[in-house]
């Protein structure tokens, strides 16, 4: 496909004018505070951002739970999962004979990966459950344990790595992560009449038992509980699709 | 000079540089990631929104009074709004990476020319 | 446009028989029509001679690079490179468009 | 207790159970309880606004602002999720014939039914933002599934551009909050009526502007959906061309409720109504142009996806309520001609030069799909006539003589290639073996039940158009610019 200096000429143009129209449009923001000037007064949870992102606002999370496994399905998919017609996939991977190439990395990583990945996924843990009173959450802690459950495989090959998660094990957690933000959205359904409710408490009893003085914390934490299993399990569950030819050969039923 | 309009004005040359690479380079990996910098640019301009002249992180800490806090902290709402944005982007990402996979192995190159050719 | 050149330009394509010979050369007045429509409601809206002037060398133009149909249908192809052209010269007018009417 | 969020959870729940046990003996069975359970969706919720977790409207210096996500129903939305179910339905009935189906192929529509159900909903522009996205993926999914390599080429051409359009509508949804305060769309379109206009919002418009167009496959965005209804199987598309048509209509609703009664909107206007007559124009040149059938009926979407947003893009209620009618109208008579798309490659191949003479083999099959291309047309006893009446009228009282000319020029264009197919597929002759061969392949009772209700829904809207207009007239006036 040859292009013309025209039409060189015009689409630099067409560019300039474009980038020249949203950049003048992010330069002259002026901020106005509105629905803002609420969500800086109440308190729900210490950490205002997290009582936007699952109280005000929870409906959105679930609907980003949700792009994260439809993401997870549509890769699978592209490495032939349930796909009507095997065709092209056969053609692609035709000389594989379907093992995967574990080279791993020298013993000085090796030796160093191992005690990151536990301090990675403690941490991960942590932030999860303090995500209502301390920076972090659901997506954060879990992507820190998957950071380190990907760094442990980097360092060894996926063949010899240290924490195993099976396939399988991985999309049962994301499904359960998934299935309890939507359940616990149902939950409140049938309590108040509202779905994703935060529910404070059920017969006087806090849901989720934390020190006093930071309010009330309500259903959050459970939230944030299901949304770091997810997202652990969806980023997992995508960088082993992206490094594993096994699965592939799996999924087109040779091997 | 201000500080929310130095982000915004690095937040735009993000988006613009990042739509520069995704109208003109010819690599399926490079055009990924101008779509991941055009991503952070607009993470970037939705940060800066949420800034506050000498304010606090948006986490409440009992030893500063409740009133005071609530004046000067940053705004929450464009916070989780990247928080989510950030996820969709990742989940855009990684389907677009595992098709460029499945690409290179047929083809054995990444231009885009060649891979999305005319069919 | 005699009919027997745009046969030929149809089977140089692979499909040269009499009904996709009438589709296409239905095709062809319909992008025409399309044109002089066009310049009717843009003249009539925005009234100006020049416009008009402007309308009828576009239709001559358009005369001059009959057939216009294959050309339409190369733009109208699936390579990345074109779409993308496209896209970026729609991004470009659209811009162009609303920041100057907002302007005034 | 109002039940509204359900239309949406139920499918992303059973989405999920169909993503995990997609390898399971059953999966057709329950693909077919699942369809049952769809029909009943549409009416759960009660008119009126449903406040997601309780955050109902707040009062910050006098101006209502609502603090949370908010939906809304009303008999507009009603109908036309009520349609997008129904063809929801038809399409996993019909996927239950299919050899190897999964419970990929359930999840992702469900996935698709729901998120299109949101975008339609929601009033939240954030909200909408992430469902569209979820629809993007969903849709390159539904392609990836044909399995052939055209088919991972469209979807990734769709992934491509359309992480970079929805970026850009994104950036679009935070310009806004930054100058308005507020996500929720009637908030922010009561704050800019009272407030100058800044250079952020022409921004703002200008990428919503984009936004609709990659979403509802207007040009130059139309190659791509293009591609994507024609690479992938022929009953795939019929769902997949509703979703972009409803997601069109939303966006056009969106951005008529924020910017319509703004000194801009002339100009918006102007640059849609352009838009929009490319599409019909551009989607009926190709359209003629092509062998095989379903691309001919891939860029027929394209050319009825201008008539939708042409007369969305007027404004005027009449304009509304026929762009909408319209909307309706596509989705079902073009659900029966993919799905008779579907059938005629089925027995023999897409290419229309390769077939001929099925009118033999299959005469109820041919009468049904005849009736279907009728409507697309536009004659009378059918709905497509009513609609395209109503857009013929709409577009003259708003004073543009000349585009009724075009739509009339581009109505003989859509007749002239719907004929050819006819006559290609079923009316030409064909040699004795050739029937033998098409009288081999069974055609299940299911295509011809999805078919003929659908066919008998356009016969029936086309006589009774009030039934649905007159759930769209009130809300047409609500909406439109003075």
């Amino acid at each position: 496909m040859k292009i013309t200096i025209t039409r060189e000429i015009a689409v630099s143009l067409s560019f300039l004018l474009f980038g020249a129209g949203v950049f003048y449009s992010i330069y002259s923001i002026e901020v106005v505070e509105g629905v803002n000037a609420l969500y800086t007064q109440v308190m729900i949870v210490p950490n205002f951002v997290t009582a936007v992102l699952f109280d005000w606002r929870g409906f959105d999370t679930l609907g980003e739970c949700l792009i994260l496994i439809t993401s997870v399905l549509v890769t699978g998919m592209v490495f032939g999962k349930g796909l009507f017609n095997w065709d092209f996939l056969r053609e692609v991977y035709r000389e594989e004979d379907g093992k995967d190439v574990d080279l791993g990395f020298t013993p000085i990583i090796k030796v160093l990966a191992v005690p990151m990945a536990v301090l990675l996924m403690v941490l991960g843990v942590v932030v999860i459950l303090g995500g209502h009173i301390t920076p972090g959450g659901g997506f954060q802690g879990g992507a820190l344990i998957s950071a380190a459950y990907v760094l442990a495989m980097v360092a060894f090959g996926r063949g010899r790595c240290p924490v195993r998660f099976t396939h399988r094990f991985l999309e049962s957690l994301e499904s359960f992560g998934a299935l309890l933000f939507l359940i616990l959205g149902l939950i409140g359904m049938i309590l108040s009449g509202y779905y994703l409710f935060n529910i404070r408490e059920i017969y006087g009893i806090p849901l989720f038992p934390s020190p006093p003085g930071i309010g009330d914390v309500g259903i959050i934490p459970y939230l944030n509980i299901g949304v770091g299993l997810k997202v652990l399990a969806g980023l997992s569950t995508i960088t082993t699709l992206l490094v594993s030819h096994r699965i592939v050969s799996k999924n087109i039923g040779r091997g | 000079m201000d500080l929310q309009l130095a982000s915004f004005i690095t937040a735009g040359a993000l988006v613009v540089l990042g739509l520069y690479g995704f109208f003109f380079v010819d690599n399926v990996i490079k055009k990924i990631i101008a779509l991941s910098i055009i991503s952070s640019g607009v993470n970037l301009t939705l940060v800066a929104m949420g800034y506050r002249e000498g304010g606090y992180v948006p986490i409440y800490i009992p030893t500063v009074e409740f009133q005071v806090f609530s004046k000067h902290m940053a705004y929450p709402l464009p916070q989780a709004l990247v928080l989510t944005n950030i996820v969709i982007g990742a989940s855009m990402l990684a389907v677009m990476l595992a098709l460029s996979i499945v690409f290179y192995r047929k083809y054995r190159t990444l231009k885009t020319s060649v891979i999305l050719k005319e069919d | 446009m005699d009919y027997d050149r745009f046969k030929k330009e149809m089977e140089r394509e692979g499909s040269g028989d009499s009904v996709s010979v009438g589709a296409g050369l239905t095709g062809e007045l319909i992008l025409y029509s399309f044109l002089v429509t066009g310049l009717f409601l843009l003249s009539r809206i925005f009234g100006k001679v020049l416009l008009a002037t402007v309308g009828i060398l576009a239709i001559g133009i358009g005369l001059h690079m009959m057939p216009m149909v294959f050309r339409f249908k190369r733009e109208n192809s699936n390579h990345i490179v074109l779409q993308l052209f496209w896209i970026s010269i729609f991004l470009g007018a659209i811009s162009m468009i609303i920041f100057i009417a907002g302007s005034r | 207790m109002n039940l509204l969020p359900l239309i949406v959870v139920i499918p992303l729940l059973m989405a999920i159970v169909f993503s995990y046990i997609y390898r399971s003996k059953y999966i057709r069975l329950l693909t077919l309880l699942m369809a049952l359970v769809l029909l009943v969706l549409p009416l759960l919720g009660l008119y009126g606004p449903y406040f997601f977790g309780g955050h109902g409207v707040v009062y910050i210096e006098g101006m209502p602002f609502v603090s949370g996500i908010l939906y809304t129903l009303n008999p507009l939305k009603e109908t036309l999720i009520f349609t997008l179910m129904l063809i929801g339905v038809l399409v996993l009935i019909i996927s239950t014939r299919e050899e190897r189906l999964s419970g990929t192929f359930t999840a992702l529509v469900l996935m698709g039914l729901a998120s299109v159900s949101a975008v339609i909903l929601t009033e939240d522009l954030f909200n909408l933002y992430v469902f569209y996205e979820i629809a993007a993926i969903t849709q390159a999914g539904l392609v990836i599934l044909a399995g052939r390599e055209e088919a991972y080429r469209s979807a990734f051409r769709y992934l491509l551009v359309g992480t970079m359009a929805g970026s850009i509508l994104l950036l679009g949804v935070g310009l806004l909050l930054s100058a308005t305060g507020s996500l929720n769309i009637v908030d922010m379109g009561r704050y800019l009526a009272l407030k100058p206009l800044t250079p952020t919002v022409y921004g703002a418009l200008l990428m919503l502007i984009v936004g609709l167009a990659y979403g509802g496959g207007l040009p130059p965005f139309h190659t791509l959906k293009v591609d994507l209804y024609s690479r992938t199987k022929p009953f795939v598309a019929a769902i997949l061309q509703t979703y972009s048509k409803f997601i069109l209509i939303a966006l056009m609703l969106v951005i008529l409720k924020l910017f319509g009664g703004l000194p801009i909107f002339n100009t918006t206007r102007g640059v849609l109504i352009a838009l929009s007559v490319f599409a019909m124009v551009f989607g009926t040149v190709m359209a003629l142009l092509q062998d095989d059938y379903r691309r001919l009926l891939a860029y027929h979407t394209v050319s009825q996806g201008g008539y939708v947003a042409l007369g969305l893009a007027l404004g005027t209620p009449l304009g509304i309520v026929a762009g909408i009618f319209h909307g309706i109208n596509h989705a079902l008579y073009k659900s029966a001609l993919f799905i008779g798309a579907h059938i005629v490659e089925k027995i023999k191949s897409p290419y229309m030069r390769e077939v001929g003479g099925l009118l033999l083999a299959m005469p109820t099959v041919t009468f049904l799909i005849l009736c279907a291309k009728l409507a697309s047309i536009g004659i009378p006893p059918f709905n497509g006539f009513q609609s395209k009446l109503l857009l013929a009228e709409a577009v003259m009282s708003a004073d543009m003589p000349e585009l009724v000319i075009l739509m009339l020029i581009v109505s003989i264009g859509t007749f002239l290639y719907m004929m050819k197919a006819f006559y290609l597929i079923f009316l030409k002759p064909c040699s004795e073996e050739q029937l033998r061969e098409y009288r081999e392949v069974r055609i299940s009772k299911y295509h011809i039940f999805s078919l003929g209700l659908l066919v008998l829904l356009c016969i029936v809207l086309g006589l009774y158009p009030d039934m649905v207009l007159d759930r769209l007239l009130p809300l047409g006036e609500e909406i439109a610019i003075e």
